[in-house]
């Protein structure tokens, strides 16, 4: 069973891995974007962190909702609506009561929320964006979390070849081919902490 | 980094306290970040809220005062703003007349101000929103996030201002506000690449003498890359671009804006050069508007939007204007 | 050369058929060069004329128009204009009341203005000069050609155009102009060089994390090169600069003013520093502007001018100005 | 003895290496200047040849007079008003009569035209302007007018170690050392110009 702990430790060792991986994004972000992606998500999950030791939500879809709340009023751009929706739809659908949830209900939670964010964001897998990496990990989430995290990012590294159909890339047309999409190199990341935290 | 800046985690913080010292007209929330003209909210006025990432200025915090927007919401450089901020703004200047969001077509615009929306409904303010979407370098199709609001931005915000300022209900100024952005379409040329505070580098690079065809104003790279144009040439492809896509009968606003770097005198110059293939194009234009309205940071280039106008909408573009970055008339 | 240029040769007449186009207000006489508010002669007003190398725009032909100059002659880039053209604007302006030349002080427009001078007075036309010397990075010594004139020439320009539509006389223009000149000072900081287009590559090499101290506004390298500095530090070098020069105990105008590349974000976030500095060292601000207005091409960098007011100055630039470049009140 | 034929060759000559030179010309007023001076000098000269050419004026003072009020209308700048009052006051000096000048009234009137040159300026040799280099060949013009030639290049090149004291490159203090003044450089050419129509 996975407790607020274990979803405090997701969004710390999201927030480490966001740290680490800032320029990266940024850079990728650059040829077929407005370059802020790795500071966007530095500035949001920086803020989730320090929510998370202000108010020390008790249970794991407090911790989320929380979490949540705040990219969306830190990050702005696309990714900060779309992560947090990802992460309030996932705490809302595990309800604020439970103390403990299974892996099971944590899967149905997270597509739960990897649906709200292909509604706000009207894509679909194979339009260039985090659903490349998101839905694939929902999917490969029955087996484990490891799975789940390679799923994730072999879902991110198949971004390169696809023509993007959403977000700033799309303005690209046809140059939007062999780059990277950063916001499914950065959901990556979200689900190999998710990973790590079950590591523990 | 050739940037004249602290640290880039303060660049808008700093900005929004330098703004403040010099517009003693405005209120600078710095730390919530919204600018708002000190009067409002205006008793039976419509208000307009504008926001996005920073790195346009003027547009939009100095576009903020009398005859057009009533607050304005600064997102990070290149970042549209949250919608916690757009509430807050939203809040701070309705009237009860109610509160006309005017948002560039960019995906975290469109998704930051539809929360917004809804949140500043529960709070109990009627909110309409317009999309500006003039930017014919990107198709508008299902393969695409549609069309990139970018110049027309200013046409929507001084026009649907005047309609307010005039006392015009919500929807009257929503549908001039949509009136002007389907009468305008923009195109933009870059020179030369930005550098974000964020990544201290140039956001593409451009080998000399090459330069792109069909730019945003966020240093994306635009659609086609091609060697190096005179101000003729640009003026031609870019005139002739807007007109595809547009074919105006009514006289035209034009506004050839520059990019940030590009100094006033190439921009002249090649207003100049628009002029004359307007004339040569036929199109009857009625003011002409030159100089860094709609930036995009140090980024060099120009765009050139046209903005089809009645007599109505020539009158209200006429009306006074009080703001930082835009003055006319009484 | 990433220039929005046709061919250098033709940068200025280019530029003054864009104006043409844009401003109806003024007359533009592309081949003679000379910009003549509509209106002019005005009965009875003394006539303003300013005038120097073209690359500063706004500075001097967007300062046209009631409240402040009555004519510019645009030279080539960077480069002073001919006496030709100062008498012409000269004789199209004046209404019998004279006319003031507004020089600044390098070498070729102090001696071109002087033979302007001469052929304006053999014509029938009185006429009276200021030199604008306000730039403290040159020492004023017989090593030197004196002070350059920078910012200051936008407040003499504002201030003594107040005064002529008041309609005060020449003597008392001129006096005014002068006092405007020695009570105001400047310092300027370049991150990056310009580029002219004649020279099509940058007038000096700045290794990156360098910039250039007490920078003139000619593409000239400034007096001092030193690591990067924030922008903080930079305010406070700027401020002690001008402050070592003058001891205002009048409240000051504070023009911070970009020099054409520098974003308006990061100019907003300078003069938070800069009016951080000058609380810091007890000096009263009466007025703050802010933007790009005595530019040097594409050149990174700004700078700041303190002008020392009483009263009756604060008056004269708080009075209405309708100008492409300024443009506040009535 | 010197004929309106001799100075119209002077002057189609200097253009040419005004013309030929104005690159360099440019590139060394950029370290110390503003990078026009090639620019400045060409448009100058340019508009020389072609009143020449247009007004055809008949005798050797009315040829410089004529020369120096282009300069003047046409150049701006700094190098405008001095070399247009060099010609202007040499060819007045010389005065519109005479249909053919000594060499030595030539020097004479040329000495005159320096003269004034320092006076409009403010300049005096030693100040790294054109004086280092016109000051020098009318004094060697009396032996030839090679020897001229020859001393306004010494006299230019020694500007490279001086400090300047006068026009823009005096903004620069300690930092205008080490490099060779643009307007010394024009001079010479000038000064070479003279000698090679004197050499055909
Ligand atoms: N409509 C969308 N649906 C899903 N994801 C999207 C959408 N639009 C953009 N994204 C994702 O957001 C990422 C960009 O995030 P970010 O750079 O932070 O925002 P912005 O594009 O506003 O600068 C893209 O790489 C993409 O993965
Ligand atoms: N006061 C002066 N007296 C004599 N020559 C001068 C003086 N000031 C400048 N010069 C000469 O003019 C040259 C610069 O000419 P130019 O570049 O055309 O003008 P500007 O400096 O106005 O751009 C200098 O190299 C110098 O030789
Ligand atoms: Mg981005
Ligand atoms: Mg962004
Ligand atoms: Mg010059
Ligand atoms: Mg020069």
């Amino acid at each position: 069973m996975l407790d607020a702990d274990f979803f405090r430790r997701w969004m710390t060792a999201a927030a480490a891995a966001v740290d680490r991986e800032a320029e990266r994004l940024t850079a990728l972000d650059s040829p077929i974007g407005d370059a802020d992606h790795g500071s966007n998500l530095q500035r949001g999950f920086a803020a989730v962190v320090a929510a998370l030791e202000k108010e020390a939500p008790a249970t794991p879809g407090a911790v989320l909702q929380l979490a949540g709340r705040q990219l969306i009023s830190t990050v702005g751009g696309a990714s900060g609506p779309l992560y947090g929706t990802l992460l309030r739809r996932t705490g809302k659908t595990l309800g604020t009561d439970a103390a403990e949830v299974g892996e099971e209900r944590l899967r149905e939670a997270l597509r739960a929320g990897v649906a709200a964010v292909a509604t706000l964001g009207g894509a679909a897998p194979g339009d260039k964006t985090m659903l490349d990496a998101l839905v694939p990990a929902v999917d490969a989430l029955g087996e484990s979390f490891a799975a789940a995290a390679d799923a994730a990012e072999r879902g991110a590294e198949a971004t390169t070849p696809l023509r993007a159909r959403k977000g700033r890339a799309s303005y690209l047309g046809e140059r939007s081919v062999g780059h990277r999409d950063p916001g499914a190199t950065s959901a990556a990341l979200l689900v190999a902490a998710l990973a790590e935290a079950a590591d523990v | 980094m050739r940037m004249l800046i602290n640290v880039p985690e303060t660049v808008v913080a700093d900005a929004l306290r330098g703004m403040a010292a010099a517009h003693p007209e405005l209120i600078v929330d710095v730390e919530n970040r919204v600018i708002v003209r000190r009067d409002a909210p205006v008793d039976g006025k419509v208000a307009l809220v504008s926001g996005g990432g920073s790195g346009h200025e003027p547009l939009h915090g100095c576009f903020v005062g009398p005859g057009m927007l009533s607050a304005a919401c600064p997102g990070e450089v290149f970042t549209s703003p949250v919608p916690d901020q757009m509430v807050r703004a939203a809040a701070a200047v309705d009237s009860g007349a109610g509160v006309l969001f005017v948002v560039k077509n960019y995906t975290g615009d469109v998704l930051n101000f539809d929360m917004a929306v809804e949140l500043a409904e529960d709070e109990g303010i009627q909110v309409a929103k317009v999309l500006v979407d003039d930017d014919v370098a990107v198709s508008d199709s299902l393969y695409t996030a549609g069309r990139r609001g970018t110049g027309a931005t200013l046409f929507v915000e001084k026009i649907a201002g005047a309609a307010a300022e005039e006392g015009r209900p919500l929807e009257q100024v929503e549908s001039l506000a949509r009136k002007v952005n389907d009468n305008s379409r923009s195109f933009g040329v870059a020179l030369d690449a930005c550098t974000t505070p964020a990544k201290g580098s140039p956001t593409f690079d451009l080998p000399a003498g090459e330069l792109e065809l069909g730019v945003g104003i966020h240093g994306e790279p635009g659609r086609e890359r091609r060697a190096m144009m005179t101000s003729r040439e640009i003026a031609d492809f870019s005139v002739d671009a807007v007109l595809e896509d547009m074919n105006p009968r009514n006289p035209v606003l034009v506004l050839v804006n520059g990019m940030g770097a590009t100094p006033l005198l190439e921009l002249y110059g090649f207003n100049a050069e628009v002029q004359r293939r307007l004339a040569e194009r036929g199109v009857p234009v009625a003011r002409v508007l030159v100089g860094n309205y709609v930036t995009s940071l140090d980024m060099a280039g120009a765009s050139v939007t046209l903005c089809q106008v009645d007599e109505e909408l020539l009158r209200l573009y006429d009306a006074p204007v009080r703001t930082p970055g835009l003055r006319w008339g009484g």
